[in-house]
């Protein structure tokens, strides 16, 4: 078989791999670079996640659990700074808790920069508790008391030295566990604080996970559940401050289209080459 | 435009930029990486195993434990120095001792755990509950989804002659298993792309400050 | 008057955790209102003037285990749970102590022994019979196992080495036992052929594994002398920097064909494009359902699942093996009619109950629960 | 006898005791599980040796005969140096490599993070260029995989709605309902072939490792 022979069509199911990745990685990069955004349809799970903590009372406290490290962060962060800005902008007090121990300065830095947006300060609109080993031990124990597993806080300041942490001492006085998964964290949070302490709850999962953790939604153990870097989008777009999520998306969506398309690239080559070949 | 002045941040990036070299052809960059990452990885490895295993598991107990049954823990000491005797030509075969304890303990695990975890509960999943058919379409897709597990199960029948009923079976079962695939597949392809945006975001962002 | 009707009806038992070792308290409240707020746990046993607090009691299952360290067996221990309401906390003390000790037989694991005696007595007596009668034992062709030879054989053509990669779980791992075997086939080739391998590994234990399995190949194929242990290498204990390692290797020796046999998890498909990208035959086999299509897109042979554990038996192709996995299937044919049994019943039982006849439906829910 | 009969002994008795044990939780029965697991891991502990020397060798070897490349064995060295130093440091200083703040955490997030998560992400270009080279219809089961692999990738983004509303619920069926299925069946045959692989090692009939 020589070059002459072969059409145009049925070049397009020999295309170098390398094209293939210069082009992935521009429907990826300029979206983000150049910062164009996806419009995105916020779905009931997302909504019911945003209204829970929308109806809660200015003074508020919610817990975020940091449970991922640097591999799910592109997903997972996005929902944690929404969040955050949502939290902040109802005037409501953050703790952040990690329970997977490096993710503690991934969940620092986020909930650093977002706080320094809003002004807030350190000790009285937010803090963050840092990690304990012992997962479900822990989840547990602060059922009774938070003081009796985080004597101090991520930089060992003492807890009662902190004043939003005067009055808080168990779920009782927390509104809604947050619980940001890469991994099974969140069926802990569901089967052990929800189960127990009759917690209401908010799951942010990465994609892959999504579809596990549905069930808890359907059965009314998690009051919002939110997916991936879609689920993200959706929160930013209700928080009304459309950011990473909605720029991620636009990357996500035209690398799927891009996919696509050289996959039907690859078949019209395909046919092609195989039409020639019969006809000879 | 605020590019980092972060000389950590700068580190990471020309490793990130020489990963991803590799992409176009092997080069020294990708080699530096990669020679790189390999020392911090067996480094890395040696230390958490040692912190994680020998300190709390051998030497913890051995030197502060008050508990008689401590000194078996000196059966997998002997043990293990067996494996080491791989170093010598002619007493390696002592390797087989380690050896045969793991595969011993390895089937004592794996026997019942495979019971209980995989075959019990795959199979009462699909045995069809009352609860499935509470309305006509899930009924019809819980029929469906038990027809392809009876079918792949079919597939990996090794003793017979993949004919007639049974290798009709079979078939349908390469069908589904098909079909499982591509779903699988498609459904990865979100959480990759989201790899290569968390990449971009740091390049972009971390590194030469071009977004916010 | 509402308090005392809460406070009658109320009643806590404590009793011997079953089917345990030992040591452990299970704490029961019965007749709790739903208005509880959260249920607190407090414990005393002989000598003890006051009670300590033990831990939190589930509201939902009204069930605590007390597994404390200091609990003793054949030691009685009372106990008190706090009930919590809006309004109120109401004590109620166990009727009786709970006196812990250990079972001989765990209960619950009733249906895996079954089946596990269902299970070993198929493999043993088919493998009796293969002794007997190894005439007639069939194994049905999988395909990636016949293309071993052909690998290895165009590998040899082309003057290019062999790689096997091992995946990334230990030995102890059914999938790196049936990669072993595979291989000692590879190896056992390779000797013959004269041509270079190269196995990478990621576990140490694999690693001596592997050099034992290699020499033994090489001693079978009448080449003891060839046999080199520095062809078995050992990477690094990091998954991607194994992946950057075992890509780095493809790129620069350029393997001919490449085994990609074990465990793996995300790296599967970065390693088979890249043994791809260089031109080799591939033959990937993995337990890893997760990752098996990435290696049915990228690979051109793939041993799905159980066909890589039934790879010994089909190299090997011995009596007793071929026996074993007869039994097996039988196995497999006894799990079948079980959940078919199930699937009938379920759905008769689900039309009938729509009918008002709910008998069948409560034999279904007893088969049901003996999983 | 000393080669092969012994090991098997060996092999066949822990087997048996392990899975028995399994059934008996009384002392010291229920407690063998976690102490064979101890042993194990203690085990493991030494052969991490033979993969440091292994490794070690490997490279000491190319740098002694300037093989091509051989300076890259430089890197390697330094590389293992470094997470070695500063992990035995970070843990005799903070009782826990990973506290932030130690260097081992620092090196940990600066450079080990960076290339595994690089390396990971090579996974966006590389299934590209798997689906453009795999999913072709070359036949019945190829245009299978190829079209539920369409409809799944499509129906998980946003553009997947636009086309057709209702493409989210059929993707969440495919999932649900025709990938669960063969999945299913597979991990059933992976732990039946398990459990027989284990008994066929228990009983000696399997015996590779031994050789």
């Amino acid at each position: 078989m020589n070059g002459e022979n072969i059409s145009f069509w049925e070049k397009l199911g020999k295309i170098d791999r390398r094209w293939i990745f210069l082009i992935i990685g521009l429907v990826v990069f300029i979206p983000i670079a150049f910062g164009l955004r996806m419009t995105v349809h916020v779905s009931p799970a997302v909504k019911s996640a945003y209204d829970t903590i929308n109806r809660l009372p200015e003074g508020s406290v919610v817990m975020i659990s940091i449970d991922y490290d640097a591999a799910s962060m592109p997903e997972l962060q996005p929902m944690l700074k929404a969040i955050l800005r949502h939290c902040f902008d109802k005037n409501l007090k953050v703790i952040l808790i990690n329970f997977w121990p490096l993710g503690l300065p991934i969940g620092n830095q986020g909930l650093e920069e977002v706080a320094r947006e809003y002004g807030k300060v350190y000790g009285v609109d937010y803090m963050n508790l840092g990690y304990r080993p012992g997962d479900i031990a822990v989840m547990l124990r602060m059922g009774t008391e938070i003081r009796s597993v985080f004597y101090g806080d991520i930089k060992g300041t003492p807890l009662d030295s902190l004043p939003m942490m005067k009055n808080i001492h168990n779920y009782d006085d927390i509104a809604v566990v947050v619980g940001l998964e890469a991994g099974s964290m969140g069926d802990y949070w569901v089967q052990y604080v929800n189960a127990r302490f009759k917690q209401d709850m908010i799951l942010g999962v990465t994609a892959v996970m999504a579809a596990g953790v549905y069930p808890y939604l359907q059965a009314g153990q998690i009051k919002g559940l939110i997916g991936g870097l879609k689920g993200a989008a959706e929160y930013e777009k209700l928080v009304n401050h459309p950011a990473f999520g909605h720029i991620g998306m636009a990357s996500q969506s035209w690398a799927h289209v891009v996919i696509i398309l050289f996959i039907i690239l690859g078949n019209i080559g395909y046919f092609m080459e195989r039409r020639r070949k019969r006809g000879l | 435009m605020h590019i980092s002045t972060n000389p950590w941040v700068w580190i990471a990036a020309i490793l990130t930029l020489a990963i991803y070299s590799f992409l176009y052809k092997d080069n020294p960059f990708y080699k530096f990486a990669e020679h790189l990452f390999m020392g911090l990885g067996i480094g890395y490895g040696a230390v958490i195993l040692w912190y994680n295993s020998i300190i709390p598991r051998l030497w913890n107990p051995l030197a502060h434990g008050t508990s008689p049954s401590r000194f078996y823990l000196l059966i997998p000491v002997a043990l293990g120095l067996l494996a080491l005797s791989i170093f010598s030509r002619r007493y390696s075969w002592l390797i087989k001792y380690p050896l045969a304890f793991y595969m011993g303990a390895v089937t004592g695990f794996s026997v019942p755990v495979s019971f209980e975890a995989y075959i019990f509960e795959q199979a009462q999943g699909t045995i069809l509950k009352h609860s499935m058919f509470s309305n006509p379409w899930l009924g019809i897709s819980n029929i469906i989804m038990f027809i392809g597990v009876i079918t792949t199960i079919t597939y990996f029948y090794f003793s017979k002659h993949h004919k007639g009923l049974l290798g009709k079976s079979a078939r349908v079962g390469i069908v589904y298993i098909m079909l499982a695939f591509g779903a699988s597949f498609g459904y990865t392809v979100m959480a990759r792309i989201s790899l290569l945006i968390g990449r971009m975001q740091f390049l972009l962002h971390d590194w030469l400050g071009i977004i916010k | 008057m509402i308090l005392f009707i809460l406070f009658s009806t109320i009643t806590v038992k404590a009793f011997d955790t079953p089917n345990d070792g030992g040591g452990s308290i299970t704490i029961k409240a019965y007749n709790v209102p739903e208005t509880v707020k959260k249920a607190l746990v407090y414990r005393k046993t002989e000598g003890d003037t006051t009670y300590t607090f033990a831990g939190v009691m589930s509201i939902l299952s009204y069930r605590y285990v007390d597994a404390n360290s200091t609990i003793k067996n054949g030691k009685p221990y009372y106990y008190r749970v706090d009930f919590y309401f809006p309004d109120t906390v109401i004590s109620v003390e166990s009727d009786s102590p709970g006196i812990a000790y250990a079972q001989w037989y765990d209960k619950t694991k009733t249906s895996s022994l079954i089946f596990l005696i269902v299970f070993s007595t198929l493999v043993l007596v088919f493998i009796q019979l293969a002794k007997k009668d190894p005439e007639g034992l069939y194994i049905r062709k999988i395909p990636a196992l016949d293309a071993i030879d052909e690998a290895v054989g165009r590998s040899t053509e082309l003057g290019k080495p062999t790689f096997f990669v091992h995946g990334l779980l230990g030995i102890t791992d059914a999938g790196t036992l049936a990669a072993l075997t595979i291989l000692r086939r590879v190896a056992k080739k390779v000797a013959e052929y004269d041509t270079p391998i190269l196995v990478t590994n990621f576990d140490p234990i694999v690693m001596t594994a592997s050099q034992e399995t290699v020499k033994q190949a090489y001693t079978e194929a009448g080449r003891p002398d060839a046999y080199n242990e520095k062809n078995i290498i050992y990477l690094t204990y990091e998954q991607f920097g194994y992946t950057a390692g075992v890509d780095g290797l493809m790129v620069r020796e350029k393997p001919g064909a490449i085994f990609l046999q074990g465990y793996f998890f995300a790296e599967s498909l970065i390693l088979a494009e890249t043994g791809h990208s260089v031109g080799a035959i591939q033959i990937a086999g993995t337990t890893a359902k997760e990752q098996l299509p990435f290696f049915v897109a990228a690979c051109d042979y793939v041993l799905i699942g159980e066909e890589m554990l039934a790879a010994s038996s089909y190299i090997g192709r011995e009596p007793v093996m071929l026996g074993s996995v007869k039994g097996a299937d039988w196995g497999k044919a006894f799990l079948m009619g079980v959940i078919g049994i199930g699937v009938v019943l379920g759905t008769v039982g689900a039309i009938l109950q729509s009918a008002g006849n709910g008998a069948l439906m409560n034999v279904f829910e007893k088969i049901l629960a003996f999983f | 006898m000393l080669k092969k009969q012994i090991p098997l002994a060996i092999t066949f008795i822990t087997g048996v005791i392990i899975v028995i044990t399994f059934f008996i939780p009384h002392p010291p029965f229920g407690r063998l599980q976690q102490d064979a697991l101890t042993w194990y891991s203690v085990i493991f502990g030494f052969t991490m040796l033979l993969g440091v020397d292994s490794l070690v060798r490997f490279h000491y070897r190319k740098l002694r005969r300037r093989e091509k490349g051989w300076w890259f064995s430089i890197i390697f060295y330094g590389g293992f140096l470094l997470s070695f130093i500063t992990g035995v440091v970070s843990e005799v200083r903070f009782g826990d490599a990973f506290k932030i703040g130690s260097s081992f955490m620092y090196f940990y997030n600066t450079i080990l993070i960076p290339l595994q998560s690089t390396m990971f992400a090579l996974l966006a270009f590389f299934i590209a260029s798997a689906s453009y080279r795999a999913f072709r219809a070359r036949n019945i089961d190829a245009t299978f995989l190829l079209v539920t692999a369409v409809i799944v990738m499509l129906g998980r983004v946003p553009v997947g709605y636009m086309l057709w509303h209702k493409l989210p619920n059929l993707t969440s069926w495919i999932l649900n309902v025709l990938q669960l299925g063969p999945m299913r069946g597979i991990m059933i045959g992976i732990a039946l072939g398990t459990v027989a692989m284990s008994l066929r090692l228990i009983l000696g009939i399997e015996r590779t490792y031994l050789s």
